[in-house]
């Protein structure tokens, strides 16, 4: 069975290691959150100028100057620390960021990823993807493998303007968990009851399948 | 030290000598630290064909959003836009310039631009449609774009507290692109929750050093919240 | 939060990994501010052939000029040297190699380092010693060099109080050159006066973000000063 | 007579306006704080990271963590800011520092100074010199007009290895206050009781004299 939004977060949160400082997107990356393992610390980057934030506010904490790069309302946890845009993203485009969590449209066996623009749409912009998708150490696309017409999301080559060139290197969709590298998606997990055949039959790009793929577990 | 008080009276005053088709970079993200009453002062004055660098365009009928209701906009230089309608139509019927710039890239292209530096190297945007047109030169086998600063006539910026000298700090998140703003305008005026005394703010947790500023002045915000988000 | 917890117990442990031919970036301006513990340590485990990023050299006898007594330098990236007779000494003798860099491109070129930005453009030593050999760019008809950023294998910062996460603030002058030196290394260590307890800093007001930080070491300091000149 | 370092300091702070922001070179520059006239105030920089230095300190107030950029130990007026180094220059790269004031060796006629190397000699470096010449709005070289040998400062052509280029606008030295432009120095003060023979046979670099030439008025 493909995985829920929850589960994909799931997963996803099973990457992170203690210690790490982790930006995450919005949607299901910002998911991730919610399940970092025990025994495990996170921090959290939000771009716009805050390091270590954390869970939404109560009514009564709502501040309208504590925003995070979703602009929702957020707090900050203790140790904390709040800076400059130019100093969020000198921390990014630095690699001092360890993980960096994000949606696509498409990535291709290249590590090309298109994730903020599709001609003929309105362009509503970047934002901080694209600095993101530069300067993280790991970056873990999240998606769905395939859009909801059936069509394969992990092609041979993007079709769509390019958000990054040659920087993704972990995706987690769905059906699968995936490394990107040497020219092709190499098939790591399944999702629990997910063939082969299945994720082979969508995934557009060249996919290698090494020995006997394991199914996911969640704790 | 009366040659340093920064401290004007009106808006008419913070923003006098803004004229059609000056560049004005404003500070915020979202409708977080927005400069309100600047941004208010240009709609009253009604100056025409400006190019607005900021990383958002407020929303409709709030923030910078309202300059687009007597179409005094140019062009838009930011990171993401497009949270209001008005911004869309206009932009569709051709009456408005966007030009999309990568948020860290336009974070350091303010700072840049306020430090004296014309250009930097990012690998940020290359191979994508940022990078079209920009010169490539690669470090330690990885290729970068060059990216050149943004200066702009005015600078509108808000801030938590300033004193007389302009020295400034900003408040929680509210910080975000104000200090590199505040660094980039020719006119640099700031609008405060709170003027106090020189002294007042300890001289090694200034934000913003009052070299920077050249105009303060007391506003009153809404802060009005994009999404209100609970804890459940 | 343990896996942030990133005070270790002895200088041993906070040089660990230092090795013979690598870069240190070391904060501090003449004596002030200077990680007075690391450099002991350096000097304890006799690490050679280091290239050390720094605007001085300290003085004979304190600061990085116990670096010279065993010849374990054999490159200064730095704006201001030959405050010390031995500096002067293996520099003649062709011991030592130094490249001068003006202060503000130095302190540009860490910060740039830190920051992901390979290289930016100067106006600062253009048509002198300094610009010969790189690239020139003119941007509004003035003529600017390119410059290389700097990063370094370690960092060694003095700052006054840091965290357990590594958030740090700096005292007076103190600041100088530590901050973009933190950025700036693979490891980076800051040796501290005091640590405190997360939450006791000000979120908006530290300068350094744990983020950079791997290593805070409690440190003693001489705080040896150079030019001692009181008022009359 | 020739000025004396402390009248040269005085003629300085004559052009001092209300409101500057100042940064001065170590020797005479440093003396012009001292003279800065009644009803102006200006604001000192230190490029090491400080904006609003004060006096020396008393025994009482001396303290290692606050120097200038002498490395002399200082104080802060009320009011100052402290900051990191690259804060500093952007300060003056940025051109926000009013005006910088600093000795030479040589200026020459194009506005080229050199300060700081002497080949030969052990070179022990810029500092920040390079930076403040290309970054600061208006740049006053102080120095004596000739060596102590009677050699002239102010050349045709700079012959030591250059600070910076085409930077220097005004000098003030022991005979007189000159401006550079168009390929000349403009000679437009002289020192009380020097002739304009004097000063012209003391400098090498293309003198320009246009009418009567005002001797300095000290108040």
């Amino acid at each position: 069975m493909a995985l829920t939004r929850d589960q994909i977060a799931m997963r996803v949160a099973q990457e992170f290691q203690d210690g790490n400082y982790v930006n995450l997107g919005i949607g299901i990356p910002t998911l991730a959150a919610n399940y970092v393992p025990q025994g495990i610390s996170v921090m959290l980057q939000s771009e716009n100028g805050l390091l270590g934030m954390g869970p939404y506010p109560t009514e009564d904490e709502i501040d309208a100057d504590m925003i995070n790069a979703g602009k929702e309302t957020v707090t900050a946890i203790t140790g904390a620390s709040i800076f400059s845009s130019a100093e969020s993203f000198a921390m990014i485009r630095g690699g001092h960021v360890d993980f960096t969590v994000l949606g696509a449209f498409e990535v291709d066996v290249n590590g090309n990823i298109a994730s903020w623009m599709i001609p003929g749409k309105l362009i509503k912009g970047m934002g901080g993807a694209m600095d993101l998708v530069a300067g993280a150490k790991n970056i873990i696309v999240t998606m769905t493998h395939a859009d909801k017409h059936g069509n394969s999301k992990l092609l041979q080559e993007c079709t769509l303007p390019l958000t990054g060139v040659n920087c993704i290197t972990r995706i987690i969709t769905d059906l699968a968990v995936m490394e990107v590298k040497d020219g092709a998606f190499y098939l790591r997990e399944r999702a629990p009851g997910v063939s082969v055949e299945e994720i082979q039959q969508k995934t557009a790009g060249k996919l290698v399948v090494e020995g006997d793929v394991p199914e996911m577990t969640f704790a | 030290m009366s040659g340093f008080d920064k401290v004007v009276s009106s808006f008419d005053a913070a923003m006098e000598g803004l004229e059609d088709n000056m560049t004005v970079i404003a500070g915020g993200f979202g409708l977080c630290g927005i400069p309100e009453g600047s941004i208010a002062q240009i709609k009253k004055m009604g100056t025409k064909g400006l190019t607005i660098v900021s990383n958002n365009c407020g929303v409709d009928g709030f923030g910078l959003g309202i300059l687009l209701e007597d179409k005094q906009v140019k062009k838009m230089i930011s990171s993401y836009v497009g949270e209001n309608a008005l911004f869309e139509q206009q932009l569709l019927n051709g009456e408005l310039e966007v030009e999309l710039t990568p948020q860290g890239t336009l974070a350091e292209k303010m700072r840049a631009g306020g430090a004296g530096i014309p250009a930097f190297y990012t690998a940020t945007g290359y191979g994508t449609p940022v990078g079209e047109g920009k010169e490539v030169k690669e470090f330690n086998g990885r290729p970068y774009i060059l990216e050149e600063s943004i200066t702009g006539d005015f600078a509108i910026v808000k801030a938590w507290k300033a004193d007389r000298y302009g020295n400034c700090i900003y408040r929680h998140t509210a910080q975000n692109f104000n200090p590199m703003a505040a660094t980039a305008g020719k006119i640099t005026v700031v609008e405060v929750e709170e003027i106090v005394e020189p002294g007042t703010l300890d001289p090694a947790h200034i934000h913003t050093p009052g070299i920077y500023v050249d105009r303060v002045i007391p506003g009153t915000f809404e802060k009005r919240i994009e999404r209100r988000v609970t804890a459940k």
